[in-house]
């Protein structure tokens, strides 16, 4: 279980801009210095939001790592919604997801 | 010197960055509202405003989470996030850390504040300063809730945190100003983002207006959880400066806004 | 269940790393001293032992200081210093994350105390753990109190946070010990190293062995810097244990030992 | 005045064995990292404690510094009487000196 680490790397990415220029020319590199699976690293690099929100980053860590890579609203929350379709419920955490799959309570 | 003035106000990200989706009926009222709270802030002259906010993850990690903690630096800086993306332009904030220092010093006599030489804003400073500094021209001292990584203080101890800041606001030759900013309910950052317990947050605001403070410390985390999501744990920092207001409160702003992931409202409560 | 066992202890990286140095007629006793307290504690079966230590910027800096802080991890590990000048080699601690969250949960419920989901020790733990688990069996739940970068917590909320800890000791199903460790007079790390005040720290554990509670209390820090150097801050880890067992203690052994850098003592107090 | 920033730098080296290999590969280029004046940023790379030590660095913290750089006890004591000597009084902190110049308490 190490989504403590995986939140760590988040959130030091998130607040920290010499990280994200590492992270943006190498996105493995910064993410062999965090002890993550297979699953979580992937996640990461790949950008996957979807799939860190069902891992259970936090909400809150997760969203500003979606502002960092440039993904608007209305795709942030598709794409969680789209990671629960694909992976199931939030495994960890106290974002579960409360509204249904195709509900839109913001209209996006 | 003593309080001159206390306010609470909502934060969110899309307050400021989602703004031109918001319906302007609802949108346009509530900024003339954080307007109306920025003239009356700078009309009681504070020589610095406390902010008492929930971080996001900005300072504070489950690595070392404080209950609370308080800057002590001269100056901060922020957003974090990408002001692009968030709207609202980096800016660095005047701090004073012999200020917050005194502050801090009298506040441990009570409650045990984590004290922080720097310290990065978040939305949920940058975003209430966008509207209550434009010009960049108060000197703020930052303190912070931790309403994010449970295990989270109990209820109790965020109003004696504001009791410990009304005498330490209270101590210092200073005129200080407090605001605190937070969620009522909200299920921020989810693909729920959006949804609004509207009745709940009237009963808040209520019990928040009367200055009562068993009502206010009658809620239990699984309660809030459940029916004002884990947004609501915000309302840590409202009951916090209930607490230092002790006067009853006026709420001049509250309506839904969907688009903007949390119910808007703007208060203000008198300084008995 | 309950505490089941309290004793408090010098550290200090000489201790160790220079034991070679230090007359072997005070060094043999106290080394003893510290086995006999090993002996007893494990005689206790403890399932897990909290240790307050007064670390020295191994986790917790000027960024974010808590004044009192509890780990929260399954494994910790440690020293931080190098292993040869220390000369106690790194190892992995176990750890009880699980029950950490029970503790500090209850501890919440009057003391603001930041938890810590990972932990470096230094010598403030390590050498202590070196003497009281030479075989690394012991379940540890890292606690800290700042003793070093002011404003510090004045000594009455660490008091609190000893009776806190006893209160959260006596909730959870485990059998809970209760090390503290911290240095008397002293002036670590200075050229002034070797300084004791042989008489303030005999008055101090006399204080100590009372469990008196005001007397404890009735050292202001401006006093306790000029009397007893900025090493006595660290009383603050031995009143918490003082708070905690609530009984009176027994002073096993104290003397001072300048190539030590700090008087060395051992001391175990009855649950009361 | 960077105190604050030149303690961290020595914080974050004592704990980070990562950033101890960077520093001994390249002192100068962790400094630059830090907002340190050119006196604070000589001290570290020249591993100067008689003159951090008069900066005023937290004694906690020079002492943890001082063994990674090898330098034994008595000699780690000897270099901060010099750095009095040499500089004049601590200028910050509570880790001031009380003894003579030529006292060893502790007979080191
Ligand atoms: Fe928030
Ligand atoms: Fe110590």
């Amino acid at each position: 279980m190490s989504l403590y680490q995986l939140s760590k790397l988040l959130f030091e990415l998130n607040r920290d801009t010499a990280l994200q220029a590492e992270f943006t020319a190498d996105a493995k590199a910064v993410t062999t210095r965090y002890d993550l699976s297979d699953e979580e690293r992937g996640a990461v690099i790949d950008g996957d939001v979807g799939l860190l929100y069902v891992l259970g980053v936090n909400g809150q860590i997760l969203m500003h790592f979606a502002a960092f890579r440039q993904i608007a609203w209305a795709d942030y929350l598709q794409r969680m919604r789209d990671g629960v379709r694909i992976h199931g419920p939030v495994r960890a955490g106290i974002y579960a997801m409360t509204t249904g799959l195709d509900e839109k309570v913001a209209g996006v | 010197m003593t309080l001159v003035f206390t306010g609470i106000c909502s934060h969110g990200p899309g307050i400021t960055g989602r703004a031109d989706l918001a319906p302007p009926e609802l949108r346009d009222p509530f900024f003339a509202a954080y307007r109306a709270m920025r003239d009356a802030l700078h009309a009681a002259r504070p020589d610095a405003v406390i902010i008492v906010a929930a971080e996001h993850f900005a300072n504070f990690f489950m690595n070392n989470m404080p209950s609370f903690a308080i800057g002590m630096a001269d100056g901060y800086e922020g957003p974090i996030e990408d002001p692009d993306w968030l709207r609202i332009p980096h800016r660095r904030v005047r701090g004073d850390a012999a200020l917050s220092q005194a502050i801090i010093a009298e506040v441990q006599q009570s409650v045990d504040v984590a004290y922080a030489e720097e310290w990065k804003f978040d939305h949920g400073i940058m975003v209430p300063l966008s509207f209550l500094d434009p010009d960049n021209k108060l000197t703020v001292i930052p303190a912070n809730i931790n309403c994010q990584g449970p295990p989270l203080a109990p209820l109790h101890r965020a109003w004696a945190f504001g009791e410990a800041l009304r005498r330490a606001a209270d101590a210092v030759p200073q005129r200080i100003a407090l605001i605190a900013t937070g969620g009522i309910s909200h299920w921020p950052a989810t693909p729920d983002s959006g949804r609004i317990n509207e009745e709940w947050d009237r009963e808040f605001l209520r019990r928040w207006a009367a200055g009562d403070k068993a009502a206010l410390l009658d809620y239990t985390d699984a309660g809030t959880y459940a029916e004002a999501g884990q947004g609501g744990f915000e309302i840590r920092t409202l009951i916090a400066a209930a607490a230092a207001a002790r006067g009853p409160g006026t709420v001049h702003f509250f309506t839904p806004i969907p688009i903007f992931s949390t119910g808007c409202f703007v208060a203000t409560a008198e300084i008995a």
